[in-house]
């Protein structure tokens, strides 16, 4: 049997994580909750940065399209019957916008919390990767486009609430969230989504499914010559991470009871990176387990001495990237097999294998 | 060598290839029949290298045009031609380093290339062509190694078994002993005609001493054009081939 | 809409590109000929507004109005040595690692961002422009301020004296030996890590000197620089990576579009139809206005 | 001898439990939620600043009900999700007695839900959009009709009959220029343009474009922060001045004035329910006490006023309720009555002010000289009643 001694840890922190709400106060285990909801975001991350190469610094947007589906659900459900939400009034809006009303109903609610980002990230994917733009290029895009959707959000006020955002959230499915057994429930709930994103991306990647994508990375033309289409495989990996952003948009949503424009901008986006990068972009439980200390550090640091902490973030950001470009897991994993470790994908090697 | 338009499963009509203005390739036509084994050789910047490109889709004719087996290809995307069956083994070792040995194997021989198909486990048969494949270029002991801590040398013959294992009716070679012993280069020319008959094989090298191994027709390309085509022994003797290369000596003994 | 109105939209339109312009030439050095992400690009602008608002503070009450010529060299100055530095230490590390220069210049960025929160405060502080940039020029009923004319007329010389430098000085001749093939360059006898050293401080320079011409307009502020970093990105990636030229076009037809935008729907949706704009054209255009057309280029 | 240690130990460690249990009843917690960090940091450290003034004073003079008050110091950080952690920290971790924190809406509004579940308490500072009255929220600043109504009288009092609509691109502007829209017309007046910059914008080539088309008589600004400095530098480029077009502006007090810059703001307006200016006695103790901690120069504020006002609102109402739980103190605050820096203010029972409101012009120093001023207190109307007919608090 090979259980490695970092299957058994992870499986022994997955436990403690289980019981979390009997051993810790009330506050801690909020932060948690919220915290483990963003680490799925960070799972969507692994895949597209970590394994397909595809820096995206617009994982907001489709955090956010996630957020903003379940969000409208659950204001129409706060709001009572045959009035318009508050802020739409307050904003001289006098009928409910035609995409607010299939809202109303939870499956579709819930369905689109799911379609909607994946169908958004799949059509941003399609249309850079169909005209091959890759590398910096991507990055930039897609912030672009987080911008826009950021700046369309606050100045569609009547809309969107926007830089509000939507807020006052009553019940969900019937279970009054300001309840007192809720964040207990919510915390499990968040659990389980988790387990289910690390189990499902795990088993993805150990299909030829996870190979392709590795193999893109170091060498996108190659594959193509060996008859893959990459477009096709970087449009499947982007539309995965869209998902899971899509899906911790929502949880987190309902841990913060609020969605708002200034939680998914460009610092959000790029931040998820950071702790991905810092945890180990190429290893699914070090992206996940980076974001989470790393927010948990966050929160410790921002109280103790707020003015110190986008120092300690800077210098993160370059600290990881030119001491250890594996991040943590790659450390620990360097320090297991003497071997030494595939260099980091850079164009610059890819440039030479290519300029044959 | 004329030409024959129905049993060429390659036939490059009259290309012309540029780069910002300067030429690579002139009016080049080029026809390979089915089954057969071709080398090509010239001087540095006769347009071996952009020929292949073209062929492979990776750089696109301004004139004339490229048929696989009849169909029209430089219209087509890189991954459409090379699942007509076009396999390149490029001139630096193209194989894909993040993954293992056996992964590379059983990445190039799959059928399957769509990205619903890619979720199934390799196939018996796919498994069994690479393990074959690892034992016929010595990597079976290597088979779970990262390819990018593979030494030069096995990083060649790894993509040459991978350009096997995609089993392609057009084998493309660029310099594919590149970095070889006298030994392996041997080993490679008698792979080569293992394959030749059935599959129709492209050779660019410089290295004559394979070239004279591989014993087959030649076709001498120089600025952007076909400039002779023939046996080596007729090329040898030929005072206008010598002048062509008579300015880069370094290329008519081995290369490297 | 009258004529005025249209005129004066024009006019913004103008002005707005040499903003971007101005923010966007550093840029065209280090991302279009070095291929460097740099994500603190925008706080070498803050770097020039805070150094203009510090040599009026210092110099304006000897020298008054004077101030303005004080504060270009400095601005230059003080952003080119942060770049140098800034090279030396990290981005010399990372050449041929895009992805990672972006996040570790996004960490930088960061890290500036703080220190002037610290320094200076999280509102802007306000430059006074000297007095005789106070009127405006009257043409029939529009009103052209002397500070907007001086704005595009400082874009146009740090435009065309980087045009000077890069394609007349034996300066450029090297930049450009070096961007077409690094190792014949390096082998003909040019430095070139001292070489990127200097192009990299040459461009955080032209930020600098930008960041005086953004001072005069607006506020200086800690976040001025992450105001302008996406836009300025986009005019280099809309003009074509590597073309000086390709970028001030992009700069003007942002600019005429983001007026135009601004005119006829409202200024806060200009943003947003500026952006989606931007990467639909990129879909006509991948590669810009005026591309450059080299092998190496699709991998950076 | 070893029962003797034990015995000693347990003695000592029941005394220092004692002890400690004792210092812990002669202290009460309060939070104080600000961004301390990032773009609102200017605005709000300054209002934490005079709320921990008003608290030191309080301890100075014996504390709450014989218990001193124990701050619990949070950052904000200018954003809105963490307003809310912080909050629900505060509320279940150190389990606070009150909350005073928040400046924008949306800070406020990622809080509100955290203070409803958890029956906290949070008293709010700043001028706000109305529409909102959370049971577990004071509004201490100026609801619309304290503050732009009274502005729209007093420019149409002027003769300002062509009014242009200018603001940052969030929900005050937005839902206090929907108010001003239906006052307008039901006098009669004419709404010449309305535009919008997102926040924190900079560009206002356009803008002013746009008002030389309209030419309007007056502006009334609802810009925020650093656009406000943009906006009056480009205005003068373009040639205006305070006696061709008066602005009158919502967002732009002392502090913000000292910013802009008197050679930009001479002769323009500001409609508060404070100014530093403000001769009352409670005022004057109030700037001299702050200056002398802060600084000689500093600049004070509605907020801040509001700010240290709201901690010696819950000390009234915790002695009357002679409790600390929050819903009791919600329940004693009404109807409290005190004479505070901004004037006479009593309490109503949707939980604002009823307080004066103060029109100024902008002189020397960013200070503003009272020009105008309500007739009496205004009573604070959440919901209007063009604008919402038929809204209430509950």
């Amino acid at each position: 049997m090979k259980l490695s001694t970092s299957t058994m840890a992870v499986i022994a922190v997955l436990i403690a994580l289980a019981f979390a709400p009997l051993y810790l106060g009330a506050y801690p285990l909020t932060l948690l909750g919220r915290v483990l909801a963003l680490s799925i975001a960070a799972v969507g991350v692994m895949v597209v940065w970590g394994r397909a190469g595809i820096l995206s610094l617009g994982q907001g947007l489709f955090f956010g399209l996630g957020g903003y589906a379940l969000a409208m659900h659950l204001k129409l459900v706060a709001t009572p019957r045959g009035e318009l939400p508050d802020f739409m009034l307050y904003n001289g809006v006098e009928a409910l916008p035609w995409f607010w009303a299939p809202f109303a109903s939870a499956p579709f609610a819930l369905a689109m919390v799911l379609i909607l980002p994946a169908a958004a990230a799949g059509l941003v994917a399609w249309l850079m990767f169909r005209r091959r733009i890759t590398g910096v290029y991507v990055s930039i895009i897609t912030q672009a486009l987080l911008l826009a959707f950021v700046t369309w959000l606050n100045g569609s006020q009547g809309l969107t609430s926007g830089t509000n955002g939507v807020t006052d959230f009553q019940t969900f499915l019937g279970v009054n969230l300001r309840g007192p057994n809720v964040a207990n429930g919510l915390y499990w709930v968040t659990l389980l989504f988790v387990a289910l994103a690390l189990c499902g991306t795990a088993l993805l990647l150990r299909t030829p499914f996870g190979a392709i994508l590795t193999a893109i990375r170091d060498n996108e033309n190659r594959t193509r010559f060996l008859g893959f289409n990459p477009a096709a495989f970087k449009i499947a990996a982007f539309m995965l991470g869209g998902l899971l952003a899509g899906v911790s948009g929502a949880l987190y949503t309902l841990h913060l009871g609020t969605i708002s424009p200034a939680m998914i901008g460009t610092a959000f986006s790029i931040e998820l990176v950071v702790w991905v990068a810092l945890g180990g972009r190429a290893s699914l439980i070090g992206a996940a387990a980076g974001l989470v200390l790393g927010q948990l550090v966050k929160d410790r640091i921002s109280s103790a001495a707020p003015d110190a902490w986008l120092y300690v973030m800077g210098s993160l950001f370059v600290l990881v990237v030119l001491v250890m470009p594996q991040g943590v897991a790659g450390l620990l994993q360097g320090r297991r097999r003497p071997a030494p470790l595939p260099t980091p994908p850079s164009p610059l090697t890819r440039e030479v294998s290519d300029a044959v | 060598m004329p030409s024959d338009t129905h049993e060429a499963l390659l036939d490059v009509r009259d290309i012309t290839v540029s780069f910002d203005g300067f030429k690579a390739i002139t009016n080049l036509s080029l026809s390979v029949p089915k089954g057969s084994l071709r080398v090509l050789i010239g001087p540095n910047g006769a347009g071996k290298s952009t020929l292949l490109d073209t062929i492979i889709g990776k750089v696109r004719p301004d004139t004339g045009e490229v048929r696989f087996d009849g169909q029209v290809i430089s219209t087509l995307p890189e991954h459409r031609i090379a699942g007509l069956g076009i396999c390149r083994k490029f001139q630096a070792p193209g194989v894909l380093e993040g993954l293992s040995v056996r992964e590379n194997l059983l990445l190039t021989a799959r059928r399957d290339k769509g990205v619903l198909g890619i979720l199934k486990s390799p196939t018996r048969a796919e498994q069994d062509r690479a393990d074959e494949l690892l034992h016929l270029t010595g990597l079976t002991g290597r088979a779970d190694v990262p390819a990018a801590l593979l030494a030069h040398g096995e990083k060649q013959w790894l993509e040459i078994g991978m350009v096997v294992a995609a089993d392609p009716q057009l084998l493309l070679l660029d310099e594919p002993t590149a970095g070889m012993t006298a030994q392996e280069t041997a080993q490679t020319a008698a792979l080569i005609h293992t394959l030749a008959g059935r599959h129709t094989v492209l050779v660019i090298d410089h290295d004559m001493h394979f070239v004279e191994l591989l014993n087959a027709p030649i076709t001498v390309l120089h600025q952007g054009q076909v400039f002779r085509e023939g046996d080596l022994h007729t090329l040898r003797a030929d005072p206008d081939v010598m002048e062509i290369y008579l300015g880069r000596p370094r290329e008519l003994v081995a290369h490297d | 809409m009258d004529f005025t109105f249209i005129s004066g939209q024009l006019f913004t339109g103008l002005s707005v590109g040499s903003i971007l312009l101005l923010a966007a030439l550093g840029l065209a050095l280090s991302f279009g000929l070095m291929r460097v992400i740099n994500m603190a690009h925008g706080e070498f602008l803050m770097v020039g507004g805070y150094l203009t608002y510090l040599a009026a503070q210092w110099a304006g009450p000897t020298l008054g109005d004077a101030y303005l010529w004080v504060a270009f060299p400095l601005a230059f100055l003080g952003a080119a040595l942060l770049g140098a530095v800034m090279e030396f230490t990290v981005i010399r590390r990372l050449y041929g690692r895009p992805l990672d220069t972006l996040l570790a210049t996004f960490g930088i960025s960061l890290i500036l961002q703080q220190a002037a929160r610290q320094l200076f405060g999280s509102t802007g502080v306000p430059v006074t422009a000297p007095a005789w940039l106070g009127g405006a020029l009257q043409l029939g009923d529009v009103t052209l301020p002397f500070v907007r004319l001086f704005v595009i007329a400082l874009a146009l010389i740090v435009l065309g004296g980087m045009w000077w430098l890069l394609n007349r000085s034996r300066f450029g001749m090297h930049v450009r030996a070096v961007n077409q093939n690094r190792e014949m360059a390096a082998a003909l006898g040019v430095n070139t890590r001292s070489l990127d050293l200097l192009v990299f401080a040459l461009g955080a320079g032209v930020a600098g000197a930008a960041g005086v011409g953004l001072a005069l307009i607006a506020p200086v502020n800690p976040t001025v620089g992450a105001a302008y970093i996406v836009n300025a990105f986009l005019v280099v990636v809309v003009g074509g990576v590597g073309s000086v030229l390709g970028g001030a076009v992009a700069a003007v037809l942002l600019g005429f579009v983001t007026a135009l935008a601004e005119g006829f729907t409202s200024v806060s949706l200009a943003q947003a139809i500026l952006l989606v704009l931007v990467v639909a054209f990129l879909q006509w255009k991948p590669r810009g206005l005026i591309p450059t057309k080299s092998r190496a280029l699709e991998e950076a | 001898m070893s029962k003797l240690r034990s015995v000693c130990t347990a003695t000592l460690s029941l005394v220092l439990l004692a002890a400690s249990s004792a210092s812990a009843q002669g202290t009460v917690k309060v939070g104080v939620l600000h961004s301390l960090t990032g773009t609102m940091a200017i605005s709000e450290i300054t209002v934490a600043n005079a709320a921990q003034l008003a608290i030191d004073e309080i301890n100075a003079a014996g504390g709450v009900m014989g218990r001193k008050i124990v701050v619990v110091k949070e950052d904000g950080a200018s954003d809105w999700p963490t307003f809310a952690t912080k909050a629900e920290k505060l509320l279940t971790q150190d389990r606070v007695a009150t909350v005073f924190g928040g400046w924008t809406s949306a800070s406020r509004k990622s809080m509100l839900p955290v203070f409803e579940k958890n029956g906290g308490l949070l008293f709010y500072p700043v001028q706000f959009e109305g529409n909102e009255c959370s049971p577990n929220i004071i509004y201490t600043g100026a609801q619309p009709n304290q503050q732009a109504l009274p502005a729209l009288e007093w420019a149409l009092s002027k003769g300002y009959k062509k009014i242009f609509l200018l603001g940052s691109d969030y929900v005050y502007p937005r839902t206090a220029n929907l108010i001003l829209k239906k006052h307008i017309a039901a006098k009669k007046a004419t709404l010449s343009g309305e535009e919008y910059v997102a926040l924190g914008g900079t560009e206002f080539s356009s803008v002013i474009n746009k008002i030389k088309a309209a030419k309007p008589d007056v502006i009334i600004n609802t810009l925020n922060g650093d656009s406000n400095v943009s906006f009056f530098k480009q205005y003068q480029a373009a040639g205006y001045k305070a006696s061709t077009l008066p602005v009158i502006s919502f967002s732009i007090a002392e502090q913000e004035a000292q910013a802009i810059g008197t050679g930009l703001l001479n002769g323009q307006y500001a409609t508060w329910n404070y100014f530093q200016s403000l001769p009352n006695p409670a005022n004057k103790k109030f700037v001299a006490a702050y200056q002398k901690k802060y600084g000689a120069g500093a600049a004070i504020t509605d907020p801040m006023a509001h700010a240290y006002m709201d901690v010696y609102l819950w000390k009234a109402a915790v002695e009357k309720a002679k409790s600390f739980e929050p819903m009791a103190v919600r329940k004693a605050i009404v109807g409290i009555s005190m004479d505070s820096p901004l004037g006479r203010i009593t309490v109503a029972p949707n939980g604002s002010l009823t307080q004066a409101v103060y029109t100024g012009v902008s002189g020397a120093g960013g200070q503003f000289r009272v020009v105008a001023q309500s007739k009496g207190v205004v009573k604070p109307e959440p919901y209007d009643k063009l604008a919402f007919p038929g809204k209430t608090c509950p």
